[in-house]
Parts: structure tokens; C-alpha cells; sequence
């Protein structure tokens, strides 16, 4: 099971793509064949097993997409890696 | 007697005020009294960007006007604001690559055609205005093709000028599609 | 708005969520632009010290005009350069509340420069998160007195001359040389490491306000994809570069009670 | 309260203080300093806040900010100040916040002189800054009004939350007169419910003059315009003199309307049948009360120290009715009752 | 020269190159930037002095500095802009030096927004800072008549030596229109004789707006006056349409008064004689002829982009001869044809 | 005037003469202004330097409001605060003039701050000459910007209390981290060694503009005996020892340019 | 009727301001109407100072006059400022220490006194305000002594208490000038 | 012979007194028998013998008073004092 989880809100995304620039697993792209609500190429995740919850992608996201989850055994170890 | 008042709205990148002075330069080019006027504004930022562009033999008075005789819509919230608006017996033109919801006035002309998916066939989806702009002025017969690709020519911007001929292209397959419909 | 919301399994916790003080509205900025990220920080930073409930906002004229829709907590729109005057006349009547303005590089650098300088020269507990594009966002993208040498902006077409328009104005520097301030600092939000120290930093800035400690500033090196012409992530490497080489960072004032505050 | 002689400027700065300042922001400037001198001991003194400003630029947004906390906040200024406050009073008239602006009017334009003058009529009454509204404006002419009519003018300010000016002039303010202040009000002790206090408990407050989309903007105007009105319908504050069997009608306020009740005195013991209206609102005016006694009169004599700024609202008023004469005195001269008399003179001789 | 397409923010700015603009000092501010902007460029280009300056207070104060020292001179900006340069305006009217304004109107008050709009008519014509001024203003409706104002500003200004303000909205900014640009002028070559140059081979000039002692300033104010009643007597502009035979009469200028060609095309249409007068200058203001076609007409229709601010000026001229009307749209909405002839319908209807 | 001529024996030359630049009439000042000492040596740098008759002034608000009238140089007369942008649309104009502006702290530290900021840090070719006398003297003795702590002015009538005023604003240290200034110095005029030393700081900051090298300031720290409530004298040595220990003299920016420079 | 209009004027430190504040109070101290008005400004700077103060049994409208019926010179440039001014009837009293001309005026009562050097007689030449302020009231009778001399003790500055006797003094030696003139 | 000598225009004088305590021969005073033009006591000198011309006085005269003169031969071996 995935280390970590998002839960993207799809509608807030403008398509910037700093999010996907700073997934350290290089999970995360925009959209190619769909649009939001806004009528932008929104963030997708490409692979959801390979998240590690480190939040980078809401540190940067300027829209607020993302709430980010982290396994709760695992947290302090992550913590200390970062 | 050559006069038409047209609105031409769309996202902000989908250069609805290019196509709009696109017209204007031709209407001018062919000696008629033109004006051209955007709204602008910080609501633009990642909003709707709309422009009214008057062609008339007469001195035009009011540039701006409630109801035009024609408007070219190339996203979901403009053929919202302006399709009710279009003064009975005038020409809609719709983008219906980005316009999901079908004309319900049975008093004006709507041509409905796909303008960003041909732009993109053509090589470029930015191109969807011009598209739309070949068919309005197939529909309205306004001004000339010809005068058309002229100001094209004088007006695409140096960073645009590769696009020169497919904009020509794009020009007329809107026309081919408004004749077509 | 809709959420997407899976089902979260139990063993997961969250660890970054949305922020109490930040509106869930959507914001009127062009993609990528880095007022939005500052704002989030600004909203992360007001909810860990729990202050939204006390809290006043000063917008100025500029893209973050509007950064009063953005937020949970009162705010108030100031004219154009104002804001810490503004600030000054909520915070000295409203002592018990913590006031910050959030301004840009054209509305402190230059129209608003008597009134930043006088603020914190005084020594006005007031928070201010000062945005420095190196450009007029809002209007169309003039130069700015923080505008880099040779860069091309709408009313420097052909790159700005520093003979004939005048050098990049250095905020921080001249704000560490007023008596009142104790706390001035450049940060950027370029990437991650330097978005966390960013939001320390304005916790710290936060914190100086309500310790009584005197005026804090932080300034933010930012972005205006829009107007730069470039796309979010390149502007984000140009800032890195470009700026912070005419924007040395780094804290140019912290007193020593301001680097005993626990960030 | 026993009557003191007092200083104009420190008889309205008293009299703020007494009826519950709470906040002061200036820049010192002649012929009003005294008032932001007296404030800077007073309001200190009572554990208010004062604070003398880097400029009236920062001193008109400081009152911005504390009006929209909510508090009880002034500020004083003359002709230079006042011209650099615009914006910010534009701001506060497009916010609707309560504030009262003390003018001491001085000879213009420019730096001009620190003479008594009234040329910013046009500019208080009609256009204190971009877009449209009008603050509401007092005009005392003696110590003992201003004092009143610094009262009044909070009192106003706060009942239509809307800017109120005090048009004095340099002589109302240098000018020492035995006057009686207010008792001590205590300071109000809650803020007003739209006042920006923090989002405890309620939904988040905002305070702003913008409004995107002209639709918005013109429901904000017609807001302000219906206010305006009222203001207009409610507000108008006039004093007559002597009117009732007046053939000729003097029209003048602030300084030179005190003037004139000599001249009223004056011109009846010279067998001329004068009577005085003294406008004590700039705006609202008082047209309708200006029309009724101007049908009643063979001729309007307007007195101002300025080029003929209320001329244009008394000529709008009497709307052909009476002929208008006009006695304008400029660059800080204040006119003396014998040429005002002589003016008085030739229009009861053309009207006859 | 050739018709070109030209935007009025670009139109007004490049007329002012070719007229021999020797110096812009501005600020940005939407809607008329773009001027800003082109002179950015152009002015650089041929060699000429373009300041951005930090602020509007700083850009009014280079001009004025500019002015004094003998050049053509400019700046353009919109309403709190216009309001920051209040007291720089006042200190270039104290100081009759010649400077040219180009104000693009947008709602107001406050930060309002940025549509086109025209209550800053009151600012610009009655009180544009502290004491007895009043700059000279023109009002363009196309952006041909924008371009040609230019010249003739700076005539005016250099002839009267006074302040000239080119009263434009948002969209004579934003609009483009085919017009003509003048042919290039040169730049003139000497300066003059009251400019700051240097004291060689003569006594010192010295510019100021300060005069100690209220007669001196009393002086300085009735030349003025004198000044600015011969630019009221040599100045007033205006455009007629259809006014021979007229029952109604439209009043309108700017953006407004192009619109109201429209209606009078309709309203004779419609079988209602109406004719329109639009004035071009609105200081002096065309009182004389709307009193001669009021008297003519059965009513008047004034249209403003605003509560009314040249109403009351249309009222004064009026001074009762026939009713008058107004419509006005608010903070940034531009009054269409069809509200305008139903206004005009009513009236007709009322009148008969 | 009546000047009382007497015999010039012959072997006498003359060691100091009225200057030429400076106005034969009285000046309003106070009795031992410092105001009217700085004047003269303004004359005194102006004749040495021969540029008289290409020199233009600019009076500020504040007492020395009619500096026009003391000179014999071409003057303008500024709003309060704004004489640097003033002179900088006379200079970019006019670039072969010199171009001074005078004024004082209520002036420059207050109202001006963003004015003579934005000259500086344009490099506008000024020269400004700052009369630092820690009080409004004009409109009658109110707190400066510059105003010592403690001080009774009437508007701190019970002394500067910094925490609710504010602090003295030390403008030399803030424009010299403007980069378009290429020398600020501030300077005393309280005895004969210190007036020397402020003269030729004055010259060197004329050269530096006509050298085309920046923007120049000097700092005079000076007195008002009016508002003080001290004679002239007492006035001087209550400067000396106050107003420096608030105020230390010295350059605070000299480029090597300048200091290259003849003065 | 109880009814002056008296204009005091000499040099910034002569005290004109504070004679006519002195009368001013004093007049109040009789409920009669008052008021002050001083000329303010630079012009002060150096300059001459001058106030004018209105007693009177009426409300008064002009706070400002041109002809005074009274009027204190205390210096030269004040004399030739004013003297042609008073209305005739008027009372000028002149401090002839340091007025060396003389009023060619038979339409008012003059009093003219060394008033400086009678107040340094006293201790202060600064009291010379207060000399000619005893003169004018034994002239004009406008005031009872007695209170002046209560309005002195209250209003005499902190700083100029210990001067309280010697000002009673002063006032007392002008009006005794003033009877023998 | 006096090294130097001032000619003093009494009547631009304000009596400010700065003049008479910079003097470094200690021969300027202020009138205290008679007043200037403007009302002023104004400077004298006291000893005209004792002046040496160091225009001490000129430089702190806040009122262009003094003109001031030097003996020529003395001239160069007064400024190397200096
Ligand atoms: C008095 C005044 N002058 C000018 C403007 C126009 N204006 C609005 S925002 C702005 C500059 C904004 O730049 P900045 O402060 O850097 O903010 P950004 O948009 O870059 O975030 C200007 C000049 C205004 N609204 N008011
Ligand atoms: C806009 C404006 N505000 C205020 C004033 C009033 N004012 C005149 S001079 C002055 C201050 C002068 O102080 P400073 O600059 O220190 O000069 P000083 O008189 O001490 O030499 C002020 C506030 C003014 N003339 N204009
Ligand atoms: S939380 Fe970290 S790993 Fe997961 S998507 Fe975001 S950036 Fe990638
Ligand atoms: S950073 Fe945010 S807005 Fe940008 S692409 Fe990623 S999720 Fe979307
Ligand atoms: S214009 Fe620039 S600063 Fe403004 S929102 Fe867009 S990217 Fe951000
Ligand atoms: S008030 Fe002060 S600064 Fe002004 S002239 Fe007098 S002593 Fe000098
Ligand atoms: S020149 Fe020197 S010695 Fe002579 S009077 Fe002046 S200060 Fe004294
Ligand atoms: S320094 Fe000058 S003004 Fe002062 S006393 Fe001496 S001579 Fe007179
Ligand atoms: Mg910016
Ligand atoms: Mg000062």
C-alpha cells in the first residue's frame, strides 16, 4: 500500500504544472485529454501506489488543490528522512 | 447599405480581440467607418475577453451597443451572455468545440461549427478565431476574403508570421463550413 | 467545488489540508502565479498561530487586490501605496488585533514608499508580506522600481536603462535602516525547501506583531508568468536565477528578541 | 460649562475631544496647527491615539483605517493638505465610513498664503476627489459654532456613514472668541457592527470601494446617490437674518457671514431694507430657502472670499428670479463691512 | 498622412510626439496606460525625455518642474491618479505655467473600476485642487477629435500659459478607430523668456505659487481671473447637430456624445426633432448658446456618464427657460441608444 | 542697505566678500539661523564653481519657502516635499543646468520621503542640500521626522516618546543604499571647522552632478533657536552634542569617483 | 455704549498678542462680547505682530475692521501702519521709545509715552505692552483696572509669574501717563 | 597696523550674537547702546588693532555681514597658521 495519498480538487486547477515539477516520485501531470470546469488541462496522478505524502505538491500548488494523507505508522520515519 | 455590429467573445488566450480587429482592419481597408472596442480589465485575467467591432458605410455613433447583429462566440460563457443579445434576423456564430449547449433562437442565423478541433487540424487550436471569423464573414458577406488575407498579411504579429498561411486556411475552411450549414 | 473525495483509508492521517483561514473561492490569478502560493502560506500561518478570529487584512491596489476574497478574516482595501497607513490607523485603534498588509512590488516600492518607510520607522506593529515580481502584474505589466536591469516590460520596450529609468529599488535594504523594524527579511517561493523557510519566516513576522516586538516585513521574490512571458515553471527558475542576484536573500534585520521567537 | 475665550483651532480640537475622539491622524499645517497641537496633549493625555502623520497623504488613510475599525476618528487640514487627501477621501466616500475633516480654508492656488480665504468651496462641496459624491459639508462662523457643529458633524458622519467636512476659514481658526465646550462625553464603548474587528463569531467583514463589473459599481452609486439625497432632503442647515421684509438678500457664510450681520446692522440704519442668509450647510444647499426669498427680493448681493464658488449654487437657486450681484475678495483679504456696504448700495440703487 | 487604425491611448500619445512633446513624466493606471506606454518607446526613441515616475504626485510635481524649466510638457492619467496630482495641479495654476493633462475617466469613487466614466467633470472643471482655478478642459468624442485636441492643447496651454485637461473616458482610451495623425512637428528650439534657464545676460526668474501678504496674492488672483475670463470669452467650443429646428435638446459629450448622434439619427427616425449640442470644452462651458437653444425648445436631455455634474452647469445656463431632463449611468456603464430615446420619448410626451 | 565703507588702507586684500550668487536683501530667518549660514555657503560654492548663471534652484516648504529671493540664480518654488521630482523634470530637461534642491526634514524626511528616495535611487544629476533642525520650524515648532528623542516640540509637548511617535528617521543611512547615490554625508555647521568641512561637502556634491556621477546629498545638521527656545549660540552647542549623538556625521556614501573629486 | 475696536501691533516679542489677549479677557471678565483675531505667519517671522480685539455691549458680526477706534503702536513700522487708520475720535497711544515720529493727526486723542523705557525702568522692557495697555484703558475707560489686573494673575504665564507685580505697576505707570498727557 | 580688518554692514546684522563667540581675538560685541535699522543690537568691534582677518566671523555669520580683509605680505604665512 501507498505511503502516502492526495485528494485533488479538480476544479481548482489552473494547469499551472508546478505540481508536477516537484513530486519527488514524478507522480503527478496535467491532463491531456480533459478539461475542469475552469476549461484547463488539470493535474492527474499517474501513478497513486508511488506517493509518498509528502505534501511538496501542496507546498507549491498556489490554488489549493491538493489535501495530502500519510500512513500513520510510517509518519515519524518519514518525517526524519525529510 | 453595409453595416454591422459585431461582438466577438472568448477566453482570454483565444484571441476574440484579434479576430475582432482582424475585421476592423478590413472594414477600414475597404473605406468603410470602423471601430473596435475591448472590454478590458483585471476581470480579463483568466476571464472572458470580448470585443464590439462596428463596420458601417455611416459615421458610427455609439461604439458600444446593446444588441449586435452578429456575434461570434468561442467559449461556453460567452454564447451565454451574448446569444440571448443578438438582435433578431443577425448571425451567431458558435465554437461548439468548446460549446456544449445548442441555440434555442429561431429568429437569427446560428452556425454552429467545431472552430478550435479544425484550428488544431490545421496545426494550431489558437486558430479557432479566424476560423470563426471566415464563417461570420461568409455569412454576413461584410467585407472580402481578399481584403481579409490582406490585413492578415500587414497584421500578424512577427512571432505569428509562420502562421500566416495556415490562418489563410483557417479563414476558409470557416467560410467552407458556414456556407456548408 | 466539487471534491473528488475518495474514501480515506484509516490509517491514513492528514498532513496537509485546506486552510481554515484561506476562502474556498477561486482566485482570480493567472495560473502558476506565485500570489497564490503566498497566500496560502500567509492563511497556513494565521490558523497554527489561531489568530483568524482577530485578525484584519489590508489589500492594495494591485493583482492581490481582490487577496480580500481570499481570506476568512476581515479585511479592509487600501488605496493604491496606503496600506501601511491604513494598517496603522486599524492597529492604533485595534491594538489587541493583528494587522498585516500584503502589498506589491509598485504599491511599496514606489507610490507607497513614504508610507512603508514611515510605518516601520515608527515602529507600527503591523505584518507586512511584500510580493516583488519585478513588474506591474495588474495594470499590463510596466516596469516596476524593482523591474531588472535590460528586462523588457511594457514601458521599458526595448529593456530597462538604468541610467534613463533609474535602478532596482532595494526594499529591504532601505527598510533595515529604520529605527522601528526588527524584523526584515527577502525570502523566495521557488521551491520547496525555500516555500517552508518562506512561511517561517512570516510566521516570524506574525509573531514579532503580536509580541509587541515592532514592524516585521517579508519579502517575497515572486513571479508574473503572465507578464514575464514565460511559463509558470520557467518563471520559477528566472526568479531563482535572476532575481536573487540583484535581490541578495536573507534576513537583513532580525533583532535579538525577533531570532528568539519559536517560528 | 462656563464660557472661556478660545481659540477656534483649540476650541474644535476640545470640543472633538469632549464628544468622544477617539482617534486623531494630521500633518501640521497654518492656519489649523493649533487644533493638532492641542490633540497631541489631549487625546495622549486620555489614553487615545494620536499621531502626528509623515503627510496628509498618510494622515487621510490612517483615518481611513481607524473609521473602518470602527472608531470615532478625525483629521484637520487647510487648502494643500486638503488637496492631497482627494484620493483618500474619494476611498472613504466610496467605502462608506464615517470621518469628519476639518478644513481651515487659506488663499490659494498653490502655496498661496496662510491668509483666511473660502476658495475650496468648489472643491468640499462639489468634487473633493475622483467620481461621485459629495461630503457633507458645515460652515461656522464663530467659535461657538464650530464647537456645535463638531458635535453635529459626528453625530452626521455616523448616521449616514458618509465623510462630513467642517469649512472654516484661517480667521475662524486664530480667531479667540468666549465660547462655551461640550461637557465630557465618555468614548463609545462598542464598535459598529460593519466595522472590521475580527471575524469572531460572524462571518468575515470587508471594507472596499471597488466593485468590479460596472453593474456592480453603478448599485454601489445609486446607493451612495440615495444617501446623497436623503442627506439632501434632511440635512439642510441655514441661518436668516433680518429676511422677512427684505428687499435685498445677502447671501454669505463662515467668516464673511458673520461679516454681514454687520453689514445688516449697518445698511437697515441707513434706511436699506437687507436681510442675510447664512448658509451653515455648504451642501446640502439651501436652494429652496435661497429661491423663496430671492422671489421676495428686488436683488442678491453674494459676498464670498473666493472668485464666486457659492455664486454658481446661489445663480442655480434663484434660476433668474432676483438679479445677482457678486463681492469677491481673494488671496486671503477678507472683506470689510464698508465695501460690502458700498456694493449693497449701488444694487439698491440699480433695483429701485 | 494616411487614416491608420489607431487605439486613442496610442492615438493621443503620438499626436502629442508629433505636436513637439518635449517630456512625459506618468504613472500607470488603467484605462490609459497604453499612452503611457507608447510614449515609453517613442519618446526615447526620438531622443526626448520619458520618465515613469513613482507616483502620480511625483509625476504632476516633474511636470511641473518640466514646464518651468520651458518644454512642452504632458502627462496622462485617470481618476485617483488625477486626484493624487490635486495639489500639484493648484501649484501649476498659482504659477501660469503651461501643462497639458490627459485624463481617461473610469468609475468612481474610490478604487471604483476601470470603465469609462465621467464624474470626474466637477474635479476637472470647478476645483481640480485647493483654491481659485480652473483649468481649461477638453472633451474628445472620437479618437480623430482626441488627436486634434492634442495640438490644440498645447496651443491653448502655451498661449494662456495655463493648464489644459483633455477629459477623456475608458472608451475613447480603448477604442480604435480609423483616424489621422498629424504630420511630425519639430521640436522647438528656444524657450521661453519666463522659463528657468539660468540667469545669463538677465535678472533671475523666479516661479513660484507663494505670495506673502494677501493683497500680493489678491493680485496674483485677479490676474488670473482676468486671465480665465478672456479664455470664457475666446474659448467656448462646441458641436451642433440638428439644432435648427430642434423641439427637444440633447446635452452630452465625450463617449456620450457620440452616442447621442445615434439617438438623434433615431429620434428623426422616429419622427421626433431633436438636436444635440456637444460640448467640447466644457470649461468655459457653452452657457451662452444652451440658453439660446433652451429658449427654442420645448425641453432638454442631458446624458451624463455620471450622477449629473454637468447638469447643474446645463441648469445654470438654462436658468429656467425650458425643463430639463437628465439620464445618467453610473460607475463605469455606458448609456445605450434605446435608454436614451425612451428618456427622450417621455420627455417629447411630457412636453407636448 | 548702507554698507559703512571705510578707507581700504592699500595694503589690505580682501579675504571674504559677499558672493555674488547670494542676494543682496534680508532674509526672513531668525536671529542666528543656521538656515542663513548654509544659504551663504550655497553662494559661496556656487561663485567658486563659476556656474551662476546656469544654475537652478528649487525651494522647498518650510522656512527657507523663500530661498528664491536670497540667490541670484534662476528658482522655483516646489510643493511641500516634492522638490526632488520637481528638479528632476527642470534636470532631465535642462541637462546642461545644475540643479540643487534645498530643503528641510519636515520637508525631505517626511513628506518627501519617496520623492528624494526615488531621485536618489534613480541617480537623477541633483544636488540636495538637507537642512536636518529636528523641528517643523515654519508652521511653528511641531515634531520633525527628526525630532530627538525626548525633545518638547508642540506637538510632543510632554517630549518625544518614540514608542507612540515614532523614532527619528535617519535619512543619510537610508539613500545610502540607494544605488543612484554616489554621495550623502551628513555634516554640522556649528563652528568654524564644521562649517568648512559642510562647505566643502557642498562643492564636492555640485561636482558630482556636473561630473555627471549621481545623485548628492548633504546633511546639515542645524538648529531653530525659535522653537528650541534657545539663543543662537546655546542653539549651536545643544546641535553639536545632541543632534550628533542621534545623528552621527560622516559619509555614508562615497563613491570612488567622488572621492576622486577636486572639492 | 461699552464699544472698541483696537488694534495692537509692534515687533514679534513686544507682547502686542498678549496686550490684546489682556483686554480680550478682561472685557469677558465684564460679559461683554469679545473677540481676538491676530495677523499669523511668516510675515510674524522678524516681523511685525498684530492682533485686532473687539469689546463690545453687541454680538459682533466683523471680527476684522479696517478703522480702528483704537489702536497701540509699539514700533515704528506699526506707527505708519496705523495711525492713518483710526477712526477719528480714536485714541492711538505710541511708545515714542522707539517711535521717533510724531502723528500729525488733531481728529484723535494721541497719547504718546516712552512705554520701553518706563517698562525697563520697571525691570523688563518687555512690559512696555502692558504700559501702553494701561494707557489705552485710562483712555478709552473700556475696562475697570481691577480687572485686568485679576486677568493678569491668571493668564501671565508660568514662566512670567515672578513679573506679576512688576506688569500691575506697568499698568498702573501708562494709564497714570495717559491722565497726564 | 592690524593684521586684518572686517567692514561690517550694521544694518544686515540681526544680533544673533555668533559672530562674537567665534572670534579668536575676542573683539566682537553687541551694540548695547543703539539698534539698527531693523530694530536689532547689532555686532561691533572692539578693538579694530586686534583683528587678524581670519574671517572666522564671515564664515559663521549667519547674515553676510562682514566683508573681511588681510595684509597682503602676511597673507600666505597667516594661511599656513590656519
Ligand atoms: C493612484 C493609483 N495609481 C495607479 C493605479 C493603477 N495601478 C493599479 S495596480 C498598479 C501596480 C501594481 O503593481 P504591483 O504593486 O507590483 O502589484 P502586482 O500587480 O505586480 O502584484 C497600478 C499602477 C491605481 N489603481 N491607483
Ligand atoms: C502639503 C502641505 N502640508 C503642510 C504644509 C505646512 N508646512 C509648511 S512648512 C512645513 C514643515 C517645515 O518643516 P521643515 O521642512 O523641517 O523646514 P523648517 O521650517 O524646519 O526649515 C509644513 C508642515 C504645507 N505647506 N503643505
Ligand atoms: S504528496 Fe508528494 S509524492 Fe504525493 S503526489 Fe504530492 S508531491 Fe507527489
Ligand atoms: S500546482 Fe496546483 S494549480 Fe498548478 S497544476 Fe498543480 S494542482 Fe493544478
Ligand atoms: S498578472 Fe502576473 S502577478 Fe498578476 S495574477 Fe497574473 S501572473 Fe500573477
Ligand atoms: S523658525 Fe527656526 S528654522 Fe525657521 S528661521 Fe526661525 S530659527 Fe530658523
Ligand atoms: S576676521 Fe577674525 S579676528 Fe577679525 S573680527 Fe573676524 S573673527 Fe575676529
Ligand atoms: S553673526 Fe552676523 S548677524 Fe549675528 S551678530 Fe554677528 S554680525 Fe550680526
Ligand atoms: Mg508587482
Ligand atoms: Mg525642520
Amino acid at each position: 500500500m501507498a505511503k502516502g495519498m492526495v485528494v485533488i480538487d479538480v476544479d481548482r486547477c489552473k494547469g499551472c504544472g508546478l505540481c508536477t515539477h516537484v513530486c519527488p516520485v514524478d507522480i503527478l501531470a496535467l491532463s491531456t485529454d480533459s478539461f475542469n470546469a475552469k476549461g484547463y488541462r488539470h493535474v492527474i496522478v499517474t501513478d497513486e501506489e508511488k506517493c509518498i505524502g509528502c505534501a511538496s505538491c501542496a507546498t507549491i500548488c498556489p490554488d489549493v488543490v491538493f489535501t495530502v494523507y500519510r500512513r500513520k505508522r510510517q509518519r515519524k520515519a518519514a518525517a526524519a528522512k525529510a | 447599405m453595409r453595416h454591422e455590429e459585431t461582438i466577438f467573445s472568448g477566453f482570454g488566450g483565444q484571441g476574440a480581440l484579434f479576430a475582432g480587429q482582424l475585421l476592423a482592419y478590413s472594414g477600414m481597408a475597404e473605406d468603410l467607418h470602423v471601430t473596435w472596442i475591448p472590454s478590458y480589465g483585471p476581470e480579463m485575467r483568466g476571464g472572458t475577453a470580448n470585443c464590439t467591432v462596428i463596420v458601417s458605410e455611416m459615421e458610427i455613433g455609439a461604439p458600444i451597443i446593446r444588441h449586435p447583429t452578429a456575434a461570434v462566440v468561442l467559449n461556453l460563457p460567452s454564447m451565454e451572455k451574448y446569444e440571448p443579445l443578438v438582435k433578431p434576423g443577425g448571425v451567431l456564430v458558435v465554437n461548439t468545440s468548446l460549446v456544449d449547449i445548442e441555440s434555442e433562437r429561431d429568429d437569427i442565423r446560428v452556425i454552429a461549427l467545431p472552430a478550435s478541433d479544425i484550428a488544431e487540424e490545421l496545426g494550431n487550436a489558437r486558430m479557432a478565431n479566424v476560423v470563426a471569423l471566415g464563417a461570420l464573414i461568409e455569412a454576413t458577406g461584410l467585407v472580402d476574403f481578399e481584403t481579409v488575407e490582406q490585413q492578415l498579411e500587414e497584421h500578424l504579429s512577427e512571432r505569428q508570421r509562420e502562421w500566416l498561411k495556415p490562418n489563410k486556411k483557417a479563414l476558409h475552411e470557416g467560410a467552407a463550413r458556414a456556407k456548408s450549414e | 467545488m466539487s471534491v473528488r473525495v475518495k474514501d480515506i483509508p484509516e490509517e491514513m492521517e492528514v498532513v496537509y489540508d485546506f486552510p481554515e483561514a484561506v476562502a474556498k473561492v477561486d482566485t482570480h490569478y493567472c495560473p502558476g502565479c506565485v500570489h497564490g502560493i503566498v497566500h496560502r502560506l500567509v492563511g497556513e500561518v494565521i490558523d497554527e498561530l489561531g489568530i483568524r478570529e482577530r485578525t484584519i487584512g489590508v489589500a492594495p491596489v494591485g493583482c492581490s487586490v481582490l487577496a480580500y476574497n481570499y481570506f476568512t478574516v476581515d479585511f479592509v482595501e487600501a488605496a493604491h501605496g496606503r496600506a501601511p497607513a491604513m494598517a496603522a490607523g486599524i492597529k492604533r485603534t485595534s491594538p489587541d488585533k493583528v494587522v498585516f498588509t500584503y502589498q506589491g512590488d509598485g504599491d511599496l516600492a514606489a507610490i507607497g514608499t513614504a508610507e512603508i518607510i514611515h510605518a516601520a520607522n515608527r515602529g507600527d506593529l503591523l505584518t507586512t508580506v511584500f510580493i516583488n515580481n519585478a513588474i506591474y502584474g495588474m495594470t499590463g505589466g510596466q516596469m516596476a522600481p524593482t523591474t531588472l536591469p535590460g528586462m523588457v516590460t511594457t514601458s521599458t520596450p526595448t529593456g530597462r536603462d538604468c541610467a534613463v529609468a533609474g535602478y532596482p529599488v532595494k526594499m529591504s535594504e532601505i527598510l533595515a535602516e529604520t529605527a522601528g523594524a526588527v524584523y526584515i527579511t527577502r525570502e523566495t517561493a521557488t521551491d520547496i525547501p525555500s516555500i517552508r523557510k518562506t512561511k517561517k519566516a512570516i510566521k516570524r513576522a506574525f509573531l514579532a506583531q503580536m509580541n509587541g516586538l515592532g514592524f516585521a516585513c517579508v519579502e517575497v521574490l515572486s513571479t508574473c508568468p503572465t507578464n514575464w512571458h514565460q511559463d509558470p515553471w520557467e518563471a520559477m527558475q528566472w526568479s531563482k536565477e535572476k532575481m536573487t542576484e540583484v535581490f541578495p536573500l536573507g534576513a537583513y534585520k532580525m533583532t535579538d528578541e525577533v531570532k528568539a521567537l519559536k517560528a | 460649562m462656563a464660557k472661556e475665550l478660545l481659540k477656534g483651532n483649540v476650541a474644535f480640537a476640545e470640543a472633538a475631544v469632549r464628544n468622544g475622539l477617539e482617534a486623531y491622524f494630521g500633518y501640521p499645517i497654518t492656519p489649523q496647527s493649533e487644533g493638532l497641537e492641542h490633540l497631541s496633549g489631549r487625546l495622549i493625555e486620555e489614553g487615545r491615539v494620536f499621531l502626528q502623520a509623515e503627510s496628509e497623504v498618510a494622515a487621510i488613510n490612517m483615518v481611513y483605517g481607524a473609521a473602518c475599525a470602527g472608531v470615532r476618528v478625525m483629521t484637520s487640514t487647510s487648502g494643500p493638505g486638503l488637496a492631497l487627501m482627494a484620493e483618500g477621501l474619494s476611498y472613504i466616500a466610496g467605502s462608506e465610513v464615517p470621518v469628519v475633516i476639518v478644513n481651515m480654508m487659506r488663499g490659494g492656488p498653490g502655496l498661496g498664503n496662510i491668509q483666511p480665504a473660502q476658495a475650496d468651496y468648489n472643491f468640499m462641496t462639489k468634487s473633493a476627489g475622483h467620481g461621485d459624491f459629495r461630503p457633507l459639508v458645515l460652515a461656522p462662523s464663530s467659535v461657538q459654532e464650530i464647537i456645535d457643529m463638531v458635535g453635529l458633524a459626528f453625530e452626521l458622519a455616523e448616521k449616514y456613514r458618509t465623510l462630513v467636512m467642517i469649512a472654516g476659514d484661517g480667521s475662524i481658526g486664530q480667531m479667540m472668541e468666549s465660547a462655551e465646550l461640550p461637557p465630557m462625553q465618555p468614548v463609545r464603548e462598542t464598535r459598529p457592527d460593519w466595522a472590521v474587528t475580527g471575524a469572531k463569531g460572524r462571518e468575515k467583514n470587508v471594507i472596499t470601494s471597488l466593485a468590479l463589473g460596472a453593474e456592480n459599481l453603478e448599485r454601489l452609486n445609486l446607493r451612495l446617490q440615495e444617501k446623497l439625497a436623503e442627506v439632501k432632503a434632511n440635512e439642510v442647515r441655514y441661518q436668516t437674518y433680518d429676511t422677512d421684509d427684505a428687499d435685498l438678500l445677502l447671501i454669505a457664510y463662515g467668516t464673511v457671514g458673520r461679516i454681514c450681520t454687520s453689514v445688516v446692522r449697518e445698511a437697515r440704519k441707513a434706511g436699506i431694507k437687507v436681510g442675510l442668509l447664512r448658509p451653515q450647510t455648504l451642501w446640502p444647499f439651501a436652494e429652496d430657502k435661497i429661491r423663496e426669498l430671492a422671489e421676495q427680493a428686488r436683488g442678491v448681493l453674494v459676498v464670498e472670499m473666493s472668485a464666486g464658488q457659492m455664486l454658481e449654487d446661489v445663480e442655480r437657486a434663484v434660476a433668474g428670479a432676483a438679479p445677482i450681484r457678486f463681492h469677491g475678495r481673494l488671496g486671503g483679504v477678507v472683506p470689510m463691512v464698508d465695501e460690502i456696504m458700498a456694493d449693497l448700495k449701488k444694487l439698491d440703487a440699480e433695483t429701485k
